[in-house]
């Protein structure tokens, strides 16, 4: 009887020690899902990508546009107005050719005046002449002297008017036209028929020597080119095509990438901002010949370097810096009480190259199926837990 | 008669009670500690390991059986910033439970074998066996740590769990009990015509329960407190079990210590409640006299 | 001939044994027997690889060691006092236990739960009595005496002592409690019967009955006080007071030493002395079972 | 009886032998780095041999397994740089804990010092290994280190001129042996005021002195001026150490098993040290607020440790800014008949483990790890001179070459902007000063189990708990069981 009672205690109290250890473990089984979840919400968030394997052609754009290498205006010989304006703008001059015809007018009449002044003075000598002889007959020394000095005289005027004349004639014919000096096109015309100018009356361009343009490049797209170096450069524009240039001349440029002058690929994108990479860039002159050239047309240098080997691709964003070189983290996952968490790993890589979206780095053991971080809600650090 | 009687109960009892007290004062400290601010804590033990000076004012460390200020921060804390504690938690119970369990099982058949059967070398066996339990773990660790990598178990549970499925304290323990039942229980179903097989799970089998409710408390005790297989034979940190947070509890972690104490008794407390009642209930309740 | 003795084996329980022992054996030898047979070929090698053989060096070094015997003894003074002292209250206690007494059941859970604190916390509060600055020291410094450094005094065993006794109790209290429980309730009844008093009745039946369980607890505290070091080490480090240098302390210097040989060697001279002791022990349960059938 | 053991046993055996023959066989499948695994009889006599060292098969597919506690970042970059130089190389760096203040409970720290003790007693150890974490004396003790010194002197390419061979040199064992090879290291000086103890017409010589002499010194520097202290070190624990390692062969007699820890000598030490703390002459800390009325240095001499050259950066900063009170470095104590020269404290030592079969291999890449050609930082910034993360990059490199390339580029990269403080010019002056440290440093700082039992049990005499004998005795007590263990 005794023992069946105290059985029956003992059951109870069994029962007890069963409620309350299901209620430890449940409590426990509780606050790990619970601090779990907790804890996974204040974990960072980060989006991730797997590499693809494979190269990254790096393209650069750069724009410019063409300038001169030689172009000159011609100015108003004469400064009387252009009384006939005989070349157009676009012309292709020979050299000599006769560009503008002047007011000759003007011209003509001092001539005439000068012509006149002569016939006077001609005559005038004929007077000296004859008084010339009439002293020379008599002994007056001093007279003859004086006769010969005034009819030499005369004579040096003569010739100087005459000369005068001359230089009038030619000044007539040089002056009152413009030719042009060399083989060219004609860029502007500036002067107006019957409205005298005292400016550049015409631009002319020397297609010769053609055309050149400057432009930025990065330093590592140009590390193989010299100096006279052919390259392709696109001509925008309705009929865009390719034309070659040579390059005239390349000089490192100090200029970091963001104030380069034809913001050529500069866009303004929040990885850039990031991180600050100080591109080198090369200042490169380019030359080219194309009689269909214009200055001021634009054009487009388009480069493309393959980050060659066997690299992975992954966004530049993935990829920070800090001063032991670049890295990314990883997503790692190790098994934990509730299956599995996920943990931020900093890896160091090598970067091979880079475009404003896309980084490539060089393939090593860990990164072949290596879920990167992209992007995460704050900072990560290493070895710091993350969620998805 | 029954006065004298119950009078002596009453001594008996008071003295064992005050020995009862004694023993669980460590325990009771632990306890009402747990429930101590972080800051009683370092006021009261702040002391302890620190070279003080002996010119200046003697200062002693605070033994306090009552916080000041009753607070659950301490688990708070432990459950709360420190989620290894729970993770190497359920590590424990993964580790320990087939332990247990598979032990047990081999245990029993193995110590039937030593208990009931007479076979040629039982003795000198089963004094290899004893050997290998009393030796200390670095003797056999080289060879052991050797023996995990062959069969490819290294770095996995399975390198703790194996080797304690197959500890022989266990066989020890049911073999004392086996050896001890009276022969007479069997040698009626022998005279049937039973096997060993029968024999052992209708016999002897239930006449071992308070054998096998000891045998489970112990080896839970033993296997929850283990540390130097798991710290040796698991790589990752999130697989330890919670023996080694305790063992190599950090100083900055002393304020919460007790309660990190109290959460690791209490399963084994609880499973001690629980067999308690089976280890008493001996072959008087069983139905079987001798 | 060879065959006639295996005949002979089978002919026993040896088939029998064979299903109940084959998963225990084939762990066993994989974890524990093969490690162990190692172990005594490495104590016979100057190296672990490629070791040449050099008989007994290893063992006639140990011996010269001055420390290993220092250890040797410490740990036979311990266990020396401490198993039988712990055997004796643990005793007392399931005896008591197994008379009527009022709120048994918590008092039974309070004796045991010492086997369960961690040992970061039994640590914990043995540094808070025994600290320089401790509660021990400061009872003393109120008696006007002067602090007492007890991890580097004669004291340490007396620390380590109650530490091992205060845990294990419990263990064996319950190994006890099995034991008393194995005992018929009849013969009892029947000794009362035949008027035998109660001392009669406790030396003659529980004792009786009880030495099983009693070798068996011997053992178990003698494996449990090599588990003490753990404590030990954690309160005193690799190199403690004198009288606290265990052979376990020996052994784990030697590992870390990598002196696998001397460990190795140190191991079976303490396997060997176990031998000795358990085989004894072992006769006697053996010639006390028969007697009991 | 006998024939149920002899069962027993033969049992056991046939257990055993088909455990190992299925080992055995399960070597060669293993994995790639068996290769270095296989105990292959000629590996031992190889390492024996203090002959030159083949120089590696070129064609060979091999891995080289490269064990440490604690991850330094400088060799993962160098075993990358050599892989690309070596395809057929592979190097596999195995590390417990990434930083130290992952384990503060030292877990992971038994944790290696186990694992590596199984491993190398199973023969299967790591090709090489950071010894930093290790009890080095055991393992080469136990011959399971390869001795580098002939490897180093057996190969032609290795050019001595171009490494600190004084470092080299005497990290040499008593019995000639090199069993480690330091990547890098610091310097243990004491530090002065030039102009103060010029002006003080004390007489010394630091290229000599022993710690009484130095004492001795200190002590009449504060009879004359009591308002400065004579020597300000880390701490009486610290300071003690210092002492004892000089007088090491003294206290300890390793051979005989003996200790003197219960001597006069040891006793005096501990006197001394405490006596001296309650006048002027010793003070203990790291700061020493400017007592009022004295400018600059309000001490004659300071110990530190330059661990990396920021340190001797810093003090060159401070030289600059106060223009009465130069600094300059003087050499510690040292026992009575030493050589001249400094203290300095290896780091980064590796070790080629004995029994490995590519020891070639290891000895190769081991060389390219003290050349430095991967190492991270060209030129010594603020920033890696700091020792903090750093590791190796940080530290003062065993190269010369590698150093003498740094402080090039750290002087032509103009003044140096310090984590604290403007910044500062550093001057060919005072690289050959910092020169003149390195180049003389050839007694190594050592670290062991006695040296912390010493430092365990002595604040207690310290902090007045107990006295000098009881102190002394306990160590006395306690060095005797480990010496005889």
């Amino acid at each position: 009887m005794e023992a069946l009672l105290s059985s029956g205690k003992r059951n109870a109290r069994k029962r007890i020690v069963v409620v309350i250890a299901s209620l430890f473990i449940g409590i426990l089984l509780v606050w790990t899902l619970f601090s779990n979840m907790m804890i996974g919400l204040t974990l960072p968030r980060v989006v991730t990508e797997t590499p693809a394997p494979g190269s990254l052609d790096f393209n650069f754009q750069g724009t410019s546009s063409l300038q001169p290498v030689l172009e000159v205006e011609l100015f108003n010989p004469s400064g009387e107005k252009p009384t006939e304006i005989l070349a157009r703008e676009g012309d292709v001059v020979q050299k000599g050719q006769l560009l503008v015809r002047y007011d000759r007018t003007a011209k003509e009449q001092q001539l005439e005046l000068e012509q006149n002044a002569l016939k006077k003075m001609k005559l005038g000598s004929k007077q000296l002449q004859d008084d010339f002889k009439l002293a020379a007959r008599g002994d007056d020394a001093a007279a003859i002297e004086a006769a010969r000095n005034a009819m030499e005289s005369l004579k040096l005027d003569l010739s100087a008017q005459e000369k005068r004349i001359q230089m009038l004639q030619t000044e007539l014919t040089d002056r009152t036209e413009l030719r042009a000096p060399f083989t060219g096109r004609v860029t502007a015309i500036l002067a107006i028929e019957n409205i005298p100018s005292n400016g550049a009356d015409i631009r002319l361009l020397n297609t010769e020597r053609g055309m050149q343009f400057d432009i930025q490049i990065p330093a590592g797209m140009a590390a193989e080119w010299t100096e006279g170096d052919a390259i392709k450069v696109r001509i925008l524009g309705k009929d865009s095509r390719l034309v070659e240039g040579r390059i005239t001349k390349m000089e490192a440029d100090s200029r970091k990438e963001s104030n380069m002058p034809e913001g050529s690929d500069a866009t303004k994108n929040p990885a850039s901002e990031e991180r600050q990479t100080t591109k080198e860039m090369v200042q490169v002159q380019v030359s080219m010949h194309d009689k269909s050239l214009r200055a001021g047309n634009r054009v487009q240098v388009e480069l493309t370097q393959s980050a060659g080997g066997d690299t992975f691709v992954l966004s530049r964003k993935a990829v920070h810096q800090d001063r032991n070189g670049f890295y990314v983290f990883t997503a790692q996952s190790r098994p934990g009480p509730l299956g599995n968490q996920f943990y931020a790993s900093k890896n160091y890589v090598t970067v091979i190259g880079e475009d404003d979206q896309r980084t490539a780095i060089a393939q090593e053991l860990w990164n072949e199926d290596a879920e990167i971080i992209v992007e995460s809600s704050e900072p990560l650090m290493d070895g710091q837990r993350i969620r998805f | 008669m029954t006065i004298s009687r119950n009078l002596s109960r009453l001594l008996l009892s008071l003295f064992t009670g005050l020995v009862a007290a004694a023993m669980i004062l460590p325990i009771l400290l632990t306890v009402t500690n747990s429930l101590m601010t972080e800051r009683e804590m370092s006021f009261n033990y702040g002391l302890l390991g620190v070279v003080t000076d002996a010119s200046a004012q003697a200062k002693f460390v605070n033994l306090k059986l009552i916080p000041d200020w009753v607070t659950l921060s301490q688990y708070a804390k432990l459950l709360d910033s420190t989620p290894r504690f729970l993770q190497m938690f359920w590590n424990s119970i993964k580790l320990v439970v087939p332990i247990v369990v598979g032990q047990t099982a081999v245990a029993t058949l193995a110590a039937y074998a030593f208990a009931r059967l007479r076979f040629k070398g039982r003795n000198v066996l089963f004094m290899v066996y004893l050997i290998t339990m009393v030796l200390p773990f670095q003797v056999t660790l080289v060879p052991n740590y050797l023996m995990i990598e062959r069969l490819g178990l290294m770095n996995t549970s399975g390198a703790v769990i194996l080797p304690g499925v197959f500890g022989v304290f266990g066989i020890f323990m049911i073999r004392q009990f086996m050896a001890n039942l009276p022969y007479v229980y069997t040698e009626a179903a022998r005279m049937d015509g039973a096997g060993h097989g029968r024999i052992f799970w209708e016999i002897i089998l239930p006449l071992t329960k308070p054998g096998l409710a000891a045998l489970v408390i112990l080896l839970f005790v033993d296997y929850w407190n283990m540390v130097e297989q798991p710290l040796i034979f698991l790589k990752e940190e999130f697989d330890y079990p919670l023996s080694l947070y305790l063992a190599y509890i950090q100083e900055s972690e002393r304020g919460v210590i007790f309660a990190a104490s109290v959460l690791y008794m209490t399963p084994m407390v609880l499973l001690f409640l629980y067999a308690e009642s089976d280890l008493v209930e001996g072959i008087e309740h069983s139905g079987i006299k001798g | 001939m060879n065959r006639s003795w295996v005949r002979r084996w089978l002919r026993k329980d040896g088939i029998a044994a064979i299903p109940f022992l084959a998963p225990s054996l084939a762990g066993f030898c994989l974890f524990f027997a093969v490690p162990l047979v190692m172990s005594v070929y490495y104590s016979f090698f100057d190296q672990v690889t490629d070791g040449t053989f050099v008989g007994l060096d290893n063992y006639r070094e140990l011996l010269e060691s001055s420390s290993f015997r220092k250890a040797a003894g410490n740990t036979l003074l311990f266990t020396g006092v401490g198993v039988p002292l712990l055997i004796l209250l643990s005793l007392g206690l399931a005896l008591l236990f197994n008379r009527q007494l009022w709120l048994k059941n918590a008092m039974k859970t309070a004796v045991v739960l010492p086997l369960v604190v961690p040992i970061a916390s039994i640590v914990m509060i043995t540094q808070i009595f025994i600290d320089w600055n401790g509660v021990l020291n400061a009872w003393l410094h109120r008696l006007d005496l002067p602090r007492v450094d007890w991890l580097n005094s004669d004291g340490a065993l007396m620390i380590i002592l109650l530490i091992y006794v205060w845990k294990n109790i419990g263990y064996n209290m319950i190994l006890f409690l099995a034991g008393l429980q194995t005992i018929p309730h009849s013969y009892y009844e029947t000794a009362r019967i035949e008027g035998a008093g109660s001392l009669r009745q406790f030396w003659g039946i529980t004792v009786v009955y009880l030495t099983p369980t009693l070798f068996f607890v011997i053992l178990i505290s003698l494996v449990n006080s090599f588990k003490v070091f753990r404590e030990t080490y954690m309160l005193a480090g690799a190199y403690p007071y004198d009288r606290l240098y265990m052979i376990q302390h020996y052994m784990n210097n030697m590992f870390f030493s990598l002196d696998i040989q001397k460990l190795s060697a140190a191991a079976i001279f303490m396997a060997g002395f176990i031998v000795i002791l358990m085989s004894g022990l072992l006769k006697i349960e053996h010639r006390f079972l028969e007697n009991i059938s | 009886m006998k024939k149920i053991s002899m069962f027993v046993v033969s049992c056991l055996l046939i257990v055993v032998f088909t455990g190992c023959t299925s080992a055995s066989g399960e070597g060669g499948t293993d994995n790639q780095i068996t290769n270095s695994h296989t105990e292959q009889p000629g590996a031992s006599t190889q390492a024996t041999q203090p002959a030159a060292m083949p120089s590696p098969d070129p064609n060979k597919q091999s891995t080289l397994v490269f064990s440490m506690y604690k991850r330094d970042s400088y060799f993962e970059t160098a075993a990358k740089a050599y892989e690309k130089e070596h395809p057929n190389t592979k190097i596999n760096v195995k590390y417990i804990v990434k930083n130290t203040s992952e384990d503060i409970s030292r877990a992971k720290q038994e944790k290696f010092k186990s694992t590596m003790i199984a491993d190398f007693l199973n023969g299967k150890g790591p090709d090489l290994v950071v010894m930093d974490a290790l009890p080095a004396d055991k393992y080469v003790a136990k011959g399971l280190l390869a001795n580098v010194g002939d490897m180093l002197k057996g190969d032609p390419s290795f050019k001595k001129e171009n490494y600190y061979m004084n470092i080299l040199d005497s990290l040499q064992t008593s019995e000639g042996g090199l069993y480690m090879l330091p990547l890098s290291f610091s310097l243990h000086t004491l530090t002065g005021d030039q102009q103060l103890l010029e002006q003080s017409g004390v007489h010394f010589n630091d290229q000599s002195w022993t710690w009484t002499e130095f004492l001795d010194t200190i002590q009449q520097l504060t009879a004359k001026r009591d308002d400065r202290y004579g020597f300000m070190a880390f701490d009486e624990n610290n300071l003690l150490l210092n002492m004892a390692r000089t007088d090491y062969n003294r206290l300890v007699d390793a051979v005989n098993r003996t200790a003197h820890f219960d001597s006069d000598l040891f006793l005096g030490m501990l006197e001394q040290i405490k006596q001296m703390k309650g006048q002027t002459v010793l003070y203990y800390g790291k700061e020493l607020k400017q007592t009022e009325g004295s400018k600059g240095f309000p001490i004659y001499f300071g110990e530190d440790e330059l661990l990396t050259p920021y340190q001797y950066f810093q003090y060159a900063a401070n030289m600059q800014n106060s223009k009465e009170h130069s600094l300059v470095f003087y050499e510690k104590p040292k026992a009575e008949g030493q050589q001249p020269g400094g203290y300095f404290e290896p780091y980064l030592k590796i070790a080629i483990h004995a029994k490995s079969s590519l020891q070639p291999e290891a000895w190769d890449f081991l060389k390219f790890l003290m050349s430095g050609q991967a190492s991270a930082a060209a030129a010594w910034g603020a920033n890696d001179l700091t020792y903090e993360g750093q590791g190796f990059n940080g530290t003062f490199p065993i190269s010369k070459s590698l150093y003498t390339a740094k402080t090039d580029n750290m002087v032509q990269a103009g003044p140096l902007q310090m984590l604290e403080g403007g910044p500062v010019k550093i001057t060919e002056q005072d690289l050959k000063k910092l020169d003149s440290l390195v180049t003389s440093a050839n007694k190594p700082i050592f670290d062991g189990e006695i040296l912390q039992i010493m430092a365990k049990e002595s604040p207690a005499y310290f902090h007045g708990q107990k006295s000098a004998q009881e102190v002394a005795k306990i160590i006395q007590n306690k060095v005797t069981t480990y010496l005889n263990e």
